[in-house]
């Protein structure tokens, strides 16, 4: 097509769109079939969660949290809990931050079926985004039986959970990661080998260490361009410190080694829940929590990684009111998608929605 | 000449409207590529007479002399098509009257 | 006698069409059937026993549905892509044989239309007009993605062509002839399903035939992810239904002309040997079919399985990759059936 | 009678679609009709018994260079209509008067030729001996051996030619 000298071509690629992953709007600048240039739109999803969060009491703003990242809705309740505990200095249980662990491994192994089907999808392989929703499913399960949603959980509270694991709840946990186990070979005997994936995704959307430093990736894009930065292992939450895993990093930092962390990230969850289930400790769930919320005045930031990187929340109160005086989200979707536009520049169309696959956002978490 | 039964020479005639239509176009459009358009539609007409000619003598000589004419037909077309490009590039129209640059 | 001469290819040509048409609205059913068992669901179940009359839902809907042209579309062009896409596709099969000859009514009847001296050359030239109803409609439809994919498409399909038409002269040489029928019945001399011959011609044929359809994983041009459904986007209706058509027309006839070319057409597996003899009490026409689905069946086989390519890489696959093959293999068989 | 009306048919279509291609306003247009004239030509072949021919007309032409035009009607992106700029000094009279003047003539020595007692008009239908295709191949490669590998240079040059010319200068 570059024989012909024609003008730019501008195309809206969203805000409906079948892969931009929701209402994600970016204008290419096209030469032919090659991107010149690309502008990321965002905001159409924006609820105001940030500020609504100011005029809501502390409890109620656990079901605010299970609506930025919707289809990770366990780790957003955890990330903001443990902010407002970590404000009150309240002490969880160790039986609570067990099951919060597992709960947010399986959101984990979740999230990264969601990911690796859509992604998948995106570049044509139709089959593993089936195989992955039949997965997540089962996971889903595991989550009504727990709580009673299936997609917004708010399935922790201050001081820790609103109710213990069900019995027999903790053995299906385990028949799951048996189960699971045997089906992520089948994901790799699509994907990881097949030469159509590898070109697809080898040396495209190349992002350095140090790059993805600057930018602030953080989660898998980060970890797939080598650096072994993972909050869990840094900066312990939960009960992450008492577990074995591995933090799984790339070389390469293009998407295939993006694709490869999260794949080695089923396998380590698996790891923590199995550790996690057959260590769980009896006791109460919940801690002593006043009937009252009003946490101290005083500001804190507490992060976690979510399956898209680190979410931090950073929280003010004032001490007088009984809501929070000022309420911010570093979400891992926004501050990853920044690399977009870097990332889309010189490649061609097609790579456009397998990059916005490799970086994983979700637009209720970008907009908030 | 009658209208039936159908002669080889029904053919020439039909070919000869056919060119005298492709000369039409050439003389009165202005846009360079139906230009070309109407010069393809006499090469046809050519065609049109050999295969007739061929027809007529009971040879396939007429025939391959039309695999020729096709074969520079794309030649013209592809060599025609580029410098019409480049010209295109220059001057952003495909005005035949503003092909003009000899003129000075 | 001479009004049954006038009589007989118009049958066959009704019989033939209707034949088409059902066999491709079936085609969709299996494929969804297929691709359902592949990812461990169901597919169609409501509309009749195991979704059986989903076809025929399917056509009423689109029948009944608005067709919509947009207001600032070409509106001529418009109408005229989608004939120019499904016409060439349902008269390709005019030169397909599916069996040899029949006794009906105690008449002797072929069971193809026509078996004209440049059969495989008719199909290959009726399939390049296919590409005007892709370009068409991509600038018609006067909208940015269709004509993006339809510039991909008509860049995909000119490439490829090229290919397939390399390696059918291959098959031309091998068997001398470019009747389709001549061709099965030279396998029919030789003993040899033409497959054992050109096994390369085959995989060529067949990875062009995929990119001559717009199949996975050479869909791009039908990309829903990337192009929000290619050069169709803006039919819908029966025109789009016309698309849907003449696509699934065109597995068909990828699957007739390699079923022909290399596995005997009509013929039974290996009617030369003795003991195998009771194949040929099915009748030829069967074996066709049953060998035509086997293609059918390896087409959505592979749209379950693959990924897709992107457009660069896809066309370095077809000139950098089938076509120096297709060179090759065509130096060699002519140097073979020069020297032999 | 058949074959009359196979003509006559055929005949009309042709120049029709022939007609429309020099009228019609978009460039477009133009191509489609093209497209549909040179078909209706392939089918003249076929009836005069060249299917050879027939099959090159549509493979080469309908499906080959017709692509060509498409492109690059489509890939020209026509900023102001060329028909909209008119010079004074071109004379469209005179370029009928030429284009009928060719007409006339050349019917006028087909239909002289035609009546004229020497020629003794050949019916079409006389059958042309063996498959068409083998004698064209024959031809080709053993009297216009020369003519053939001729012609393939020339494409060689047209094709290096066209790359030049369409080729950005940077």
């Amino acid at each position: 097509m570059s024989l012909f000298d024609t003008d730019e071509l501008v195309i809206n690629m969203g805000p409906q769109h079948p892969s931009t992953h929701g209402v994600l709007r970016v204008v290419l600048r096209l030469d032919g079939e090659r991107v010149v240039g690309a502008d990321v739109v965002i905001g159409y999803l924006h609820r105001g969660i940030e500020k609504l969060s100011e005029h809501r009491d502390w409890q109620q703003i656990v079901m605010l949290t299970d609506r930025m990242d919707y289809v990770s809705a366990a780790t957003s309740n955890l990330g903001y809990c443990e902010t407002v505990e970590k404000l009150m200095q309240i002490e969880v249980p160790r039986r609570a931050r067990y099951i919060r662990t597992i709960l947010s491994e399986l959101q984990r192994i979740a999230s990264h079926n969601l990911w690796l089907g859509t992604h998948a999808m995106d570049i044509g392989a139709m089959t593993v985004f089936l195989y992955n929703f039949r997965e997540r499913e089962l996971i889903l399960d595991l989550f009504e039986e727990f709580c009673g949603a299936r997609l917004t959980y708010s399935s922790m509270r201050i001081g820790g959970l609103p109710l213990d694991i069900p019995s027999g709840w903790a053995r299906k946990v385990s028949a799951f990661c048996d189960l699971f186990e045997t089906k992520i070979p089948e994901y790799e005997d699509l994907l990881t080998h097949n030469r159509i994936w590898k070109e697809r995704t080898r040396n495209i959307g190349v992002i350095s260490g140090a790059d993805a430093i600057a930018i602030g990736l953080t989660g898998p894009p980060l970890r797939g361009s080598g650096v072994p930065r993972d909050v869990r292992k840094d900066e312990p939450y939960a009960a992450y410190d008492e577990f074995d895993f591995d933090v799984p990093i790339g070389s390469a930092g293009d998407i295939y080694d993006r694709y490869l962390v999260r794949l080695e990230e089923f396998r380590q969850s698996l790891r923590i829940i199995r550790q996690a289930i057959a260590g769980l400790p009896e006791g109460p769930v919940v801690g002593k929590v006043p009937r009252l919320i009003k946490p101290p005045a005083g500001e804190t930031y507490h992060a976690i990684e979510s399956p898209k990187g680190e979410l931090g929340f950073f929280i003010v109160s004032d001490g007088r009111s009984n809501v929070p005086y000022r309420f911010r989200v570093r979400p891992p979707s926004f501050c990853n998608l920044q690399a977009l536009p870097r990332l889309i520049k010189g490649h061609l169309v097609a790579d456009v929605v397998a990059m916005i696959g490799s970086i994983d956002i979700v637009l209720g978490e970008v907009d908030r | 000449m009658h209208l039936y039964p159908i002669t080889a020479y029904h053919y020439l005639v039909l070919a000869a409207a056919l060119f005298a239509l492709g000369a039409t176009g050439v003389m009165l459009r202005r846009n360079i590529i139906i230009l070309f358009m109407s010069i393809e539609l006499m090469l046809n007409a050519v065609n049109l007479n050999l295969v007739a000619f061929s027809r007529l003598n009971g040879h396939v000589v007429g025939q391959v002399f039309a695999l020729f004419i096709v074969a520079v037909a794309a030649a013209e077309a592809v060599v025609g098509l580029g410098i019409l490009l480049a010209f295109y590039r220059n001057k952003e129209t495909l005005n035949i009257d503003e092909v003009n640059l000899l003129r000075g | 006698m001479t009004s049954m001469g006038w009589l007989l290819p118009l049958v066959q040509i009704l019989i033939v069409l209707n034949a088409v048409l059902i066999a491709v609205t079936y085609m969709v059913l299996l494929e969804r059937k297929v691709i359902a068992w592949a990812q461990s669901r169901l597919g169609p179940m409501r509309v009749g026993p195991h979704g059986v009359l989903q076809p025929i839902a399917d056509a009423i809907k689109l029948l009944l549905k608005e067709d919509i042209t947009p207001a600032r579309a070409d509106k001529w062009l418009f109408t005229i892509a989608p004939i120019m896409s499904l016409v060439p596709a349902l008269i390709a099969f005019a030169v397909i044989p599916f069996g040899g000859h029949a006794r009906i009514f105690g008449r002797d009847v072929p069971l193809f239309i026509a078996d004209v001296n440049v059969g495989l050359l008719y199909i290959v030239s009726i399939t390049s007009i296919g590409v005007y109803g892709i370009i068409l409609a991509g600038y018609a439809s006067n909208s940015k993605y269709p004509l993006l994919a339809s510039l991909r498409a008509s860049a995909q399909l000119i490439s490829y062509e090229v290919a397939i038409t390399m390696m059918l002269v291959s098959v031309i040489v091998t068997a001398g002839t470019l009747s389709m029928v001549a061709i099965v019945e030279a396998q029919l001399h030789n003993h040899v399903w033409f497959v054992f011959v050109q096994p390369v011609a085959l995989v060529v044929l067949f990875i062009g035939g995929l990119a001559e359809t717009n199949r996975t994983p050479f869909d791009l041009a039908e990309a829903e992810q990337e192009l929000t459904g290619g050069f169709h986007t803006e039919y819908s209706g029966m025109r789009f239904a016309m698309f849907f058509l003449a696509e699934y027309a065109n597995m068909i006839v990828v699957s007739a002309v390699v079923t022909t070319l290399f596995f005997g057409g009509w013929l039974p597996p290996f009617p030369n040997v003795g003991w195998l003899a009771f194949l040929g009490w099915i009748p030829g026409w069967m074996w066709f079919l049953v060998k035509c689905f086997v293609f059918l069946y390896v087409f959505v086989w592979i749209r379950a399985t693959l990924p897709r390519y992107r457009y660069d890489q896809l066309m370095r696959v077809g000139w950098k990759v089938l076509i120096p093959v297709a060179l090759a293999n065509l130096f060699v068989t002519a140097i073979l059936k020069v020297w032999l | 009678m058949l074959e009359a009306i196979a003509f006559y048919g055929l005949a009309a279509l042709i120049l029709g679609f022939g007609v429309m291609v020099i009228t019609a306003r978009s460039a477009v247009h133009s191509v489609v009709f093209l497209v549909l004239n040179f078909l209706a030509v392939a089918v003249v072949y076929v009836v005069l018994g060249a299917e050879f021919l027939a099959v090159i007309q549509v493979l080469v032409y309908a499906g080959g260079i017709v692509v060509l035009y498409l492109f690059v009607v489509m890939l020209v992106n026509q900023k102001r209509t060329p028909e909209a700029h008119h010079d004074p000094h071109r004379k469209t009279g005179l370029g009928i008067m030429l284009a009928s003047a060719v007409l006339a003539e050349v019917t006028a020595i087909v239909v002289y030729t035609a009546s004229a007692p020497s020629a003794s008009p050949i019916p079409v239908s006389s059958p042309v001996v063996g498959g068409n295709t083998e004698q064209v191949g024959w031809l080709l490669y053993t009297d216009y051996l020369i003519a053939f590998e001729v012609a393939s240079m020339l494409l060689l040059a047209a094709m290096v030619g066209a790359i030049l010319f369409a080729r950005r200068m940077d």
